[in-house]
């Protein structure tokens, strides 16, 4: 083992590196226990970037570009968000229309151009330490992290993403919201996917068209191997934490030990595979003992 | 369609040999025998739980024994899988059909058979099946999909279907669970058609009347053990149900009226497009109020209705003296409506999770406590009050209701219903499919709730139930309310005249 | 020979991308100088894919700070993006050469080892457009990598000013600028857009190695090399055929194995101390002789080190030259 | 009657063409020249990449499943049939094209074994293997990239190679091969047996199952075949652009899935067609390519495509539950049959 591994400052870098994946991914594990899925994140990741970068490009303040950004995330979510819950139609295709739709109107927003020369407040948002030896994006997540535990595990609100995720029938014969609680949880993903869009373009300083394209796969299987179930109803954020501290160790360890991006990726995907047959093959093996 | 022999006293076409299934430390099956001949209807009888789907499962080599043999005309075959039965001509017909609803009728019937060649052939295919559905009576167009076609329907297709595979030995396991009246006596035609053919057919029902008026030979288990096989002239319904819950058991008593002043709900010419007009009736504090009809005529949706997930389009309804018109099951259920629904398993309770969270589900709001966070403290008390009051048998709350019985789910559903303290409480086939003690205590605990002053909505299609709880009842048939009766006037003979659109005549 | 050969230092060379062929060549020529410094530890040459190609670069010069190699040789995919990481590195004592495409701002940057003079590079493109397409002239199109590449952005840059400046080029006309993102399969696209749109077009420029032949091979799918031509950089072995079909007449490009070979030097003698990051200091670079560090005068901050010179590559000399 | 006779997936394919006319026209009246030999070979030569991978990925779909892994896979058969080409110029090729669907089959096989045999959501292993595939291929190639150079000249020039002028209409071979395998696979899904057991697994597979009909073999097969439309799809890319670096065909996986939505496949398994998937490639194909010529940038396109996916779900989930009834009610009608449940009459 590298003796760089363990020292204070690469585990902040070691979060600072996928700091705005594993914050999107907490939002994305309450998605896929209600059942549904939300391909388009790192699309709104970009598009809420861009959309900053573009206005600031025009001369609007920077205060203003972030509530945009943001307002125009909202606005990403309340489309998917709309056509799930209110329309009725499989999340999956919704978000793939808008993994392929907002990535668009990302580009539509910056061309081929690269924006950058942000203001140095908001850059050092990005780039240095904001509370003692942690990073904004650090604290955000933590933040995050603990709002979104209390909605999933403590509040009312939580238990409905449960049952939904178990069966929109019984849920809705229950007198539970259904929609609205989806069109919510599409809101939050929204919202938080455009926050990390900006933290990105903060750490990055620059932000161009295709800023955090394909994140969204890295996110989803941080979520699926923290053992939350792809057809809902189950799992928890203990688990997708564990999960993404696994993937950033696994990541950093290798990239410590040069092992460069295609291997991880390669680990990472038959993790993936695994944390998915293991409960299959264990019960197998059961049934055999027994 | 070439007829094939009948022949009612031949040698056993199927024998099942001391057959033993367990899973895991579930005994479903201990040395279980059955014989079954040619040409024969066999009944097999038990509780729930008893083994009954467990042997059918066994006998189409959906499981395999763990011990025991199964002859085929007196040699002994493996039935590797279901495709296997059907290749040796045994075949199952299951309550819920399974069809391919994208596919049409035709492909249907034929998707299974192994013999027809590498090709489609469509135009052959299309004539044969139109052939074999005229062959039972069946009009139904063999270029349609199956989707949207009526469960009798699809039934008719799954015999047809059988009847394409040259089946010898016919399975039907609860066949009429969910078939009105009407469509039920078209199915008995078409079994004693079949055994008019030599093919046996094993059936299972819970409705004893249904039992006893077509078998030849009735088979009672419990506890996953053979008890008894016997023709059906040597056996009595009393006899059989003894038999079945190792006691003597009364048939339902009536209960004794409760209602009292102050009406509860008041409808008044509901209706809704295209599924039920002109409904009106009055329910009072501590009256039942019974809805009798074949499956379809409309009387689930007036509950749905008034639960407020299918709203209605004209008239009105007040609850309480003010008007009650919810959009959604939540109005419905802060208006005091509960709505315990047939579909227990799709629609009443989330498997996975306990009965606790089931319990408080509808109304999590009370279960607010710091913070506004759920108090899951709050939540198991409340769980284990109704668990000592509806006597749910389960290790703890806590235990995932998946896991339970169909009787205490049953009793489960109750209790999530019972916790919203509802003003009108509307029952929805509640003891479909569950076996005859839980279905006493749940009777019994319905004239408790009635006896203390709730409102009660019954919609049930066992009749024998309608009439001994209600206080009065509701007919309806095809949307339309034909009738509303008063417990004095109302017996089966007279309910079923107006269910089927006799009551003029039987008037 | 470097006065301080034999140390150990921890190095890493940093590709743009990976799959990209002169970036290889890049790396045995740094490694060639490796063997001649006799630093006995490994070179460890990390590249992002291209899809996390800024993450990536952020990614392993983060790792590698941690864990404290002695210097950092980065190709920058972007623009600034990659400033932070590389302060972080300086800060720490890293150091920090770019080879290939700079950091615009200079930021956390040593030095940057310039394979040709960017004003050059504008000169040489404006040169060879004017060779192919004759004292006639006619329109062009550009054909670039990703829209932020700071090197090929001020080749452009120098291009249009060459254009705009000298007479001799006043019939070359430039009608579009698109950007391939050094992807195949887009430059293919896009080099039969441009063809579609511009139905007077006689000339794509690529300023990219993977943008020029797969210019070329587009056209030559469609059948269009008699009318249009592409010139640009590129690898003598990509550009064979088109060369020798007469898609591509001409074409240029540097040594890759020298850049990366005289990156090494560099660096290794930055992170050696035997040399210091400042003006007028002198790199001993083996077999490229000695190199001054001057200003660099195509940014407003920064110091280079020039290698040059171009080579052009036309139907003479391409062959030889592939089998390198 | 006749009008009765087409079902309402007919239906949904025959509007899918018109809107492909309608595109094409609307086009033509703004583009200068596009109306020409040349826009249709520049849309044929991009489409049928699309088309071939969609023709897989609508099995895949059909049988309730889906594959992530296509981009990935079609990416490493254009490398690792490019690097044997490379290594043998004499290789025949007929033999070429076999060795590439191999190598697409013997991925498939592995997702299809994985998804079959493991018991895992399809989504998640074509995710998993996606992210392998790819980096086996970074692993394998050494980050080298295949070039036109290193290729045997049949294969540089058979974008070009035409079988059959139409006055200036190319068909090209690459065109007419691939057609011809769409062909031959919507032929074997409506007339072979075995091709109706893929509807017939998506539709139910609990009935599937109970009918006896190789549940596991379809979906396994599904998988496979997607795999050696992949391999077929790897080949062309190959041959088309030459060049192939290691992230050659990225962004398939979604493309395909793209076509196979807009061609009216339930993703959810059951209904579709490989006709409508190909006429889902062709109408994504026809926008990029004009798109691409319009503005000569995809800014549009994407934000236009996602749009266009949202369109056909949403329309499809409105107007084929109508069409549907519609068609029921009618034929029902005609037979004087009651089209509800009514059979008490
Ligand atoms: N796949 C299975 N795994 C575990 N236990 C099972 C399984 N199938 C049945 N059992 C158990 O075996 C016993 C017999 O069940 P079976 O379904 O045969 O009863 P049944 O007589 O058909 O009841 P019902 O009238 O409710 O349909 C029950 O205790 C049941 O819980
Ligand atoms: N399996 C089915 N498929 C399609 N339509 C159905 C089916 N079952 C019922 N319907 C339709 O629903 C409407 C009324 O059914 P509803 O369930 O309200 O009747 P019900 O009298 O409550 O029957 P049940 O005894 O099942 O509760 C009718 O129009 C009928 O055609
Ligand atoms: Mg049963
Ligand atoms: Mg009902």
């Amino acid at each position: 083992m590298s003796p760089h591994y363990i020292s204070g400052s690469n585990i902040i870098n070691l979060f600072q590196l996928s700091i705005e994946k594993i914050v999107v991914a907490l939002i994305m594990a309450l998605l896929i226990i209600n059942g549904e899925i939300d391909l388009s994140v790192a699309s709104v990741m970009g598009f809420a970037a861009c959309l900053l970068a573009y206005l600031t490009s025009q001369g609007v303040g920077m205060p203003l570009a972030i509530t945009a950004a943001l307002l125009g995330g909202l606005a990403a979510g309340c489309i998917n968000g709309f056509f799930v819950a209110y329309v009725g139609l499989p999340s999956l295709v919704v978000t793939l229309a808008g993994l392929i739709g907002f990535r668009g109107l990302a580009r539509v927003l910056l061309e081929d151009r690269a924006i950058g020369g942000f203001p140095q407040w908001f850059t050092d948002l990005g780039q240095k330490a904001f509370l003692g030896p942690l990073p904004f994006a650090l604290i955000v997540f933590v933040v995050v992290l603990l709002v979104a535990v209390a909605i999933l595990h403590l509040s009312t609100f939580g238990r409905k993403i449960y049952v939904i995720g178990n069966g929109v029938d019984v849920a809705r014969y229950s007198g539970v919201a259904v929609a609205r609680v989806k069109f919510s949880l599409f809101l939050m993903s929204g919202f938080i996917a455009a926050l990390a869009g900006v933290l990105y373009a903060a750490r990055l300083g620059s932000v161009r068209g295709d800023l955090a394209q394909g994140f969204e796969l890295e996110i989803i299987t941080m979520v699926l191997l923290g053992g939350v179930s792809i057809f809902g109803g189950s799992g928890s954020l203990l688990g997708v934490f564990l999960a993404i501290l696994l993937v950033l160790n696994l990541r950093n360890g290798m990239g410590l030990a040069n092992l460069t991006g295609n291997s991880q990726s390669i680990v990472i995907g038959v993790l993936l595979i695994l944390s998915a047959a293991v409960p299959f093959l264990v019960s197998k093996v059961r049934s055999r003992v027994a | 369609m070439a007829a094939l022999p009948v022949e009612n006293h031949g040698s056993p076409v199927m024998e099942l040999l001391n057959i033993s299934k367990s899973f895991g430390a579930t005994h479903a099956l201990q040395d279980v025998s059955l014989t079954l001949r040619p040409g024969e209807i066999h009944s097999l009888l038990g509780e729930n739980g008893a083994g009954k789907s467990t042997l059918i499962k066994i006998m189409t080599g959906v499981h395999q024994p763990d011990r025991g043999a199964i002859h085929l005309d007196g040699a002994p075959v493996q039935m590797a899988s279901s495709a296997d039965a059907q290749r040796k001509g045994v075949a199952a017909i299951y309550q819920e059909p399974l069809l391919f609803p994208d596919l049409d009728v035709a492909e249907n019937i034929f998707i299974g058979h192994q013999d027809r060649g590498p090709f489609t052939r469509w135009s052959t295919m299309y004539e044969e099946a139109a052939q074999i559905l005229a062959s039972i009576g069946v009009q139904i167009d063999v270029r349609a999909p199956a989707r949207g076609l009526t469960l009798a329907e699809q039934q008719s297709i799954e015999i047809a279907k059988a009847i394409s595979l040259k089946v010898r030995v016919l399975i039907m396991d609860e066949p009429t669970a969910s078939l009105s009246a009407y469509e039920s006596e078209r199915l008995f035609q078409l079994m004693q058609d079949l055994r008019g053919r030599g093919v046996s057919i094993v059936f299972i029902s819970h409705r004893m009347d249904e039992v006893f008026r077509l078998s030849d030979t009735v088979t009672v288990f419990r506890d996953g053990r053979h008890i008894s096989s016997r023709p059906r002239a040597d056996v009595t319904p009393q006899s059989a149900i003894a038999e079945m819950v190792g006691r003597e058991m009364g048939l339902l008593a009536p209960r004794a009226t409760t209602a009292a002043e102050g009406v509860v709900l008041s409808v008044d010419r509901l209706g809704r497009d295209g599924v039920f007009e002109d409904v009106s009736f009055e329910i009072r504090k501590g009256e039942i109020l019974g809805f009798a009809g074949l499956v379809g005529a409309g009387r689930t949706d007036v509950g749905l209705a008034l639960f407020g997930i299918a709203p209605a389009h004209h008239g009105r309804a007040t609850l309480d003296g003010r008007p009650h018109a919810p959009r959604s099951p939540r109005q419905a259920i802060d208006g005091g409506i509960a709505y315990v629904s047939e579909d227990r398993r799709q629609l009443g309770l989330s498997l996975p999770m306990s009965s606790s969270a089931n319990i408080s589900l509808p109304v999590l709001d009370r279960f607010k406590g710091m913070l506004g966070m759920l108090s899951r403290r709050k939540e198991a008390e409340v769980a284990d009050e109704f668990r000592r009051r509806l006597h749910i048998k389960t290790a703890s709350v806590e235990a995932p209701v998946g896991r339970m019985s169909g009787g205490n789910q049953q009793k489960v559903l109750l209790a999530k219903w019972l916790n919203t303290a509802p003003r009108l409480l509307i029952l929805d086939e509640p003891t479909r499919g569950i076996d005859i003690g839980a279905k006493a205590e749940v009777h019994q605990f319905i004239s408790e709730l009635a006896a203390q002053g709730m409102a009660i909505m019954l919609i049930s299609s066992d009749l024998p139930e309608v009439l001994s709880l209600s206080d009065r009842i509701v007919v309806m048939r095809e949307g339309k309310q034909m009738a509303t009766l008063d417990r004095k006037d109302a017996t089966e003979q007279v309910v079923m005249a107006h269910a089927t659109g006799q009551g003029d005549q039987a008037a | 020979q470097d006065a301080g050969a034999g140390k150990p230092v921890d190095m890493v060379l940093l590709p743009k991308y990976l799959g990209i062929i002169v970036f290889d060549q890049a790396n045995n020529g740094a490694q060639e100088a490796a063997a001649e410094l006799k630093n006995e530890r490994p070179l460890q040459f990390l590249g992002p894919t291209p899809e996390n190609s800024v993450a990536g670069q952020i990614e392993i010069v983060t790792n590698a700070t941690t864990q404290g190699v002695g210097a950092i040789m980065i190709s920058n995919n972007s623009g600034d993006q990659i400033a932070p990481a590389a302060k972080a590195a300086h800060d720490k004592g890293i150091k920090v050469v770019t080879w290939d495409s700079p950091i615009p701002s200079a930021e956390g940057e040593d030095v940057f080892v310039a394979q040709v003079d960017f004003d050059e590079t504008g000169r040489v493109l404006a040169d060879m457009a004017l060779k192919i397409l004759g004292e006639a002239g006619g329109e062009f199109a550009i054909l670039s990598g990703s829209a932020d590449a700071a090197n090929q952005n001020a080749w452009i840059k120098s291009m249009n000013e060459v254009l705009k400046s000298d007479p001799k080029f006043a019939s070359l006309k430039l009608v579009d600028t698109v950007y391939g993102n050094d992807q195949a399969e887009t430059s293919y696209n896009l080099a039969l857009a441009l063809v579609d749109k511009h139905p007077n077009l006689k000339l794509i420029v690529a300023p990219t190695t993977v943008g020029a032949p797969s210019a070329a091979k587009a056209l030559q799918d469609e059948g269009l090399c008699e009318k249009i031509k592409v010139t640009g950089l590129g690898v003598p072995s990509e550009m064979l055929s088109y060369t020798q079909n007469g898609c591509a007449p001409e074409f240029a490009l540097w040594s890759f194995k020298d850049l990366g070979y005289l990156a090494y030097q560099t660096a290794y003698a930055l992170a050696t101390g035997t040399v210091k990051a400042e003006e007028g200091a002198v790199v001993k670079a083996g077999r490229l002789g000695d190199r001054a560090i001057t200003k660099d005068p195509t940014r407003e901050k920064g110091l280079r080190i020039l290698m040059g010179p171009f080579s052009l590559y036309n139907a003479e000399n391409v062959e030889a030259a592939a089998k390198e | 009657m006749n009008g009765l006779r087409l079902r309402p997936e007919r239906v949904r394919e025959l509007s899918l063409l018109a809107i492909i006319v309608v595109a094409v026209l609307v086009f033509a009246t703004i583009i200068d020249g596009y109306l020409s030999p040349r826009t249709f070979n520049r849309i044929a030569s991009s489409v049928v990449i699309i088309a071939v991978v969609a023709a897989g990925q609508t099995l895949v779909v059909l049988t309730r499943n889906i594959d992530l892994s296509v981009g990935a896979m079609v990416g490493c058969v254009a490398y690792f049939t490019g690097a044997l080409l490379a290594a043998n110029h004499g290789l025949p090729p007929v033999l070429a094209i076999a060795l590439a669907v191999a190598i697409g089959t013997v991925m498939g096989a592995i997702n299809g074994a994985l998804v079959v045999f493991a018991r895992i959501p399809s989504i998640i292993v074509t995710l998993g293997t996606m992210a392998v595939f790819r980096g086996l291929l970074v692993e394998f190639s050494g980050a080298k990239s295949i070039t036109t150079a290193n290729l045997p000249s049949w294969l540089v020039n058979l974008p070009q190679m035409t079988v059959l002028s139409i006055g200036s209409f190319d068909i090209r071979a690459m065109v007419a091969l691939a057609l011809v395998t769409i062909i031959l696979f919507q032929l074997g899904m409506s007339v072979l047996r075995v091709g109706r057991h893929f509807y017939a697994v998506g539709s139910n597979p609990d009935a599937a199952h109970f009918t006896g009909l190789p549940v596991r073999r379809v979906i396994f097969s599904a998988f496979l075949l997607s795999g050696a439309m992949s391999g077929l799809a790897g080949f062309m890319t190959l041959a088309r652009f030459g060049t192939i670096t290691v992230e050659a065909a990225m962004g398939l996986e979604l493309e395909s899935i793209a076509a196979v939505v807009v061609g009216g496949v339930n993703i959810f398994g059951g209904a579709g067609s490989i006709i409508g998937a190909t006429l889902g490639a062709i109408l994504i194909g026809t926008l990029e390519q004009s798109l691409f010529r319009l503005q000569i940038n995809q800014f549009w396109l994407d934000a236009l495509l996602g749009l266009l996916i949202l369109v056909a779900v949403a329309s499809d989930s409105v107007l084929i539950t109508r069409l549907r009834r519609f068609w029921n009610e009618a034929r029902a009608r005609r037979r004087q049959i009651p089209a509800t449940t009514d059979t008490t009459s």
